[in-house]
């Protein structure tokens, strides 16, 4: 197979990383999105043919197989997951590149006696098994295979310590001997580090996580890149290195919380993150039936679906039950917390998917100057997004988090399966007021059960 | 290539980064998450050369893994963007469908 | 260094360039403009290089018109943006000024 | 002097390169402009000192003495220059920085036999010299050393294109031979090319040249940085050239017109601008104490000032004005078009140097709503940008440029010195209005009358 010049093979790659800029750049912006997915993934084809053609390589058709193994394990998952579950799937595509990361790494070690180069060799290694081992935790925790609370034992974080400590001396051997021994050595203690990493992180943060992880294997693919003195895979890397820290950084902003806060806040015992105490104050509680009616004769509805509808997977009845009420002439709108559901916009794939006209959902700033003029918001499997306490109570976890305020409308409905507190473990005011009527049980069900009730009318 | 440049070359794609995705809107932000998710799968390339270049054995079967793991995430991740994306863009004509059932 | 690394370098600073601006409020457009322009002074460092290095007369002359000319585009640049901006800077106290006349 | 170690070099004239990024990055936001625009300045300081302790000079004497010069000349000029100059300074800086460009490129001809680099060198020089000859030609159109109106010739496009295919000639030449006297023969061709292609441009387009100019200069430095083989000029002159293209097409949408409009518009005969055919239909003119009652006893005035404003020089006059109609109660606030004066966002800088409060400056956005609710709109040498053709003339040059909507207030007080059109040169409807008066006269003069009446009230 012949080679191509080196000058053409720069040229290709450096075409291949503006197709990333762009990529990039379309993802942002509603329109350019798809077309922009596109374009990255015709730089990533790009750059794989150029590779074929550019270096001279044995085993050829075994790497085609191994492409060929790789897509058809990944293709049908993606193609099939749902929706609900889309954090635990990037969780697994992000800790996989990191592992590939990691890998390429250790088998670079050999080929390499320059101390500098080494260094980013380890730095490689650590980084990326740490994102492999942190992303498998991830999705163990959103699987529900392992305790979505934090776990946490006493003087974890001195183990922490110590583990990171060992991974960065044994890293110092690697560089200083280069032997694979060490190099597995270093392998396994930043594995360890990436599971103590992510362990303690509560449930509803796990995304955020994700999203740092992400930013993390694209420095490692950058180190990498350093390695192999690819520049394609230096830029690739560091786009998404920085783009992704950007992301995490706007994310944790709009749950009102530090990253540092969402990483090390289960090890300072400060967020009650999971708490489930129930409460005992009374409530108003009502029937399908009253909800029902009360839907079915506003003039105007918000729907507020939360991370509860997302669990409750009932995205598809509350699609329906909004065709009903508009059916009567209801006038009825979506109003989306930038964080509700199980990940950051998560909500707006849910509904998406549900078929839910992009015009009815409306973004935070848009909905809540709406609210006065609102007969009935439908608080559905959401609770600390509408909590008030963001905005009253300084001292409350979530204090300073942007919220829904639907206290301004004239009713408040909240389906929910107990008084159990939302993510962020405090008390709801709102549940109490005289203007909350409550309606217990999962989502879905009750979705099902009014929107019966609401054709019956 | 010397170090400085390479470190030019990583600071001026460090604000890139950083310049592009900062004015996102929060509905894109989980299609936005996969799709760079997906761009670091380009450590494909890496993992090809790697393996190409395999002379024992064992370096193969562990290269021919990195490969596998590598094309999962970019296969993968780009898949599913698409996918949520798509989605997205038949959002209303796709309403009309529902009224329809 | 090769032709290509320029040429991401380049590339890469087109974005930026691209990126960094595009957002600018009309109310900074004159600051901006000759801020800019100040910037591209940075050929003084080319001048004093050339000037540097003159061997006939006759070039030293020419390359120390280019320093000159290079020194008036940055200095004079930067300072009078900066004059421009304190203006800015200084409005709301500045309108008690005014009132008090 | 010892010499610094390459990498070090390299190192300084990066972090220069970030200080660059940064300051293009604080100067398009409102808070961290000036902090900025200290950053650059802190940027190109040390790229300085870098050269000097990296490369092996001599002349170091005669270089400082030239460093002290052009500073001796530009820092009082930039201390003293009216605002209302700013463009003329802008063009100037702008085209000596070209020029400078332009040299060092020549001058590198002797050291260079590769063609690709005779390449650069010859586009720095056509660049430069361009950017030289035709900001030397704003700045005489702009202090009206030459008629600011488009100066055109029959057959002057055949000219221009003959220009340029000469230059591009003689560039091939002096790639050939590297002969200074090929090398001079471009230099006074490309500066034939700058000064065709800024003759014919009217007065108002003038800053939109500049600006090009600029991106232009900046493109020239990023090439002769090419030559040189010095990355900080290659980022530097990249950064200007970018940013200044798209600095270029955000001023030209403003004013509703293309880039290419600007520069070729005069060939096609397309732009009238600059014309002045009087109109004789009749108008309602009236006195500066009629203005002053008006303006004494209403409860909100905006004030709209525009090009002949600063022409007039009153922006002085005019926030005295709004003073004293405050001190009278009344509510003031200035309507400020993006391309009101000489240059876009220039009527800021004049009103911010009249110290006029911030919070009084109302952008396109922000004043157009408000106008409903306002008693009298008072226009100071404005016309286009207030001219209801840009909504409902297609035929019109300034159709679909944004305008400021006067016409809804209930009153509407033109000040200007006769019944010719603005830049554009076409009607105002407006001016015929039956809710219009005009005050003749210069607009400082009648500013100061109406100031004294509104006093007298
Ligand atoms: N989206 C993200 O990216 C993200 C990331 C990290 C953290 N968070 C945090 O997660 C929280 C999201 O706020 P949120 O209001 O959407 O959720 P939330 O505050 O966690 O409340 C979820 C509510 O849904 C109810 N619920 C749970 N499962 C249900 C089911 N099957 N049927 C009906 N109701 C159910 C729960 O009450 P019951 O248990 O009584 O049913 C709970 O009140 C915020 O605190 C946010 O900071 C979000
Ligand atoms: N600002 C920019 O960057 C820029 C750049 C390029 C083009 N332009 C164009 O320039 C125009 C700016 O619009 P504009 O409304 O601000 O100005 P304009 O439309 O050009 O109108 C200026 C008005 O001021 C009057 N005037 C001139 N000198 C005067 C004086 N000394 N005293 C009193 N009145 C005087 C003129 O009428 P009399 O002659 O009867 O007095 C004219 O009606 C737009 O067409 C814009 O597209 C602006």
């Amino acid at each position: 197979m012949s080679i191509l010049p080196a000058e053409w093979t720069a040229l290709l790659y450096l075409v291949a990383a503006i197709c990333f800029i762009l990529a990039l750049k379309g993802l942002s912006s509603p329109r350019g999105a798809r077309r922009g997915n596109l374009i990255g993934s015709a730089g990533a084809a790009l750059a794989v043919i150029t590779v074929f053609l550019s270096v001279k390589l044995e085993n050829i058709p075994l790497i085609l197989a191994a492409i060929a193994v790789g897509s058809a394990v990944a293709v049908p998952i993606a193609r099939r997951v749902h929706m609900t579950q889309m954090p635990q799937l990037v969780g697994g595509f992000n800790g996989v590149g990191g592992g590939a990361a990691a890998l390429v790494a250790v088998l670079e070690l050999g080929h390499n006696e320059d101390p500098w180069v080494r260094l980013a060799i380890v730095f490689t290694m650590l980084v990326g098994a740490v994102s492999f081992s942190g992303s498998a935790v991830t999705v163990a925790k959103l699987q529900e295979l392992i305790s979505t609370r934090p776990l946490v034992f006493p003087g974890m974080r001195w183990v922490m310590t110590a583990t990171l400590a060992a991974s960065v001396t044994a890293g110092g051997f690697v560089i200083a001997t280069g032997s694979p021994l060490w190099a597995t050595v270093l392998l396994v203690l930043s594995l360890g580090v990436g599971l103590l990493l992510v362990f303690p992180v509560g449930g509803a943060d796990v995304p955020i996580v994700i999203s740092l992880l992400n930013a993390f294997t694209g420095i490692a693919v950058a180190a990498s890149g350093i390695v192999l003195g690819n520049v394609l895979l230096v830029v690739a890397g560091t786009l998404v290195g920085a783009s992704g820290t950007i992301l995490t950084e706007v994310m944790a902003a709009a749950m009102g919380r530090g990253v540092t806060g969402i990483l090390f806040g289960a090890f300072r015992g400060g967020s009650k993150a999971g708490s489930t105490e129930q409460s005992t104050r009374p409530v108003r509680s009502s029937s399908p039936e009253d909800v029902a009616v009360l839907l079915g004769y506003a003039q105007r509805v918000v729907i507020v679906p939360g991370y509860g509808l997302a669990v409750a997977q009932g995205q598809h009845t509350v699609a329906e039950l909004a065709t009903a009420l508009e059916a009567r002439g209801v006038d009825v709108a979506f109003g989306i917390h930038p964080v509700a559901g199980r990940m950051p916009g998560h909500m707006n794939v849910l509904l998406a998917e549900a078929n839910v006209p992009y015009e009815l959902l409306k973004e935070l700033d848009e909905v809540n100057p709406e609210f006065k003029n609102t007969d009935v918001v439908l608080v559905v499997g959401a609770n600390d997004v509408v909590n008030p306490a963001a905005k009253t109570a300084p001292g409350s976890p979530i204090y300073g988090m942007p919220i829904l305020e639907v206290g301004q409308a004239n009713q408040v409905v909240f389906l929910k399966r107990s008084m159990r507190p939302g993510f962020a473990g405090i008390e709801n005011e709102l549940l109490y007021d005289p203007k909350t009527t409550l309606l217990f049980g999962d989502a879905k069900d009750s979705l099902a059960k009014v929107l019966g009730a609401v054709k019956a009318l | 290539m010397d170090a400085i440049t390479l470190l030019t070359i990583v600071v001026l794609a460090v604000v890139v980064g950083f310049e592009v995705v900062s004015k996102v809107t929060s509905k894109l932000h989980t299609p936005l998450m996969s799709g760079a998710n997906a761009i670091h799968g380009i450590i494909l390339v890496g993992a090809i050369i790697v393996a190409g270049q395999a002379d024992d054995p064992w370096v193969l079967v562990v290269a021919l893994l990195a490969v596998v793991l590598a094309t999962a995430n970019m296969v993968g991740g780009f898949v599913v963007t698409d996918r949520m994306l798509e989605m997205f863009h038949t959002r209303k004509n796709a309403s009309s469908k529902e009224a329809a059932k």
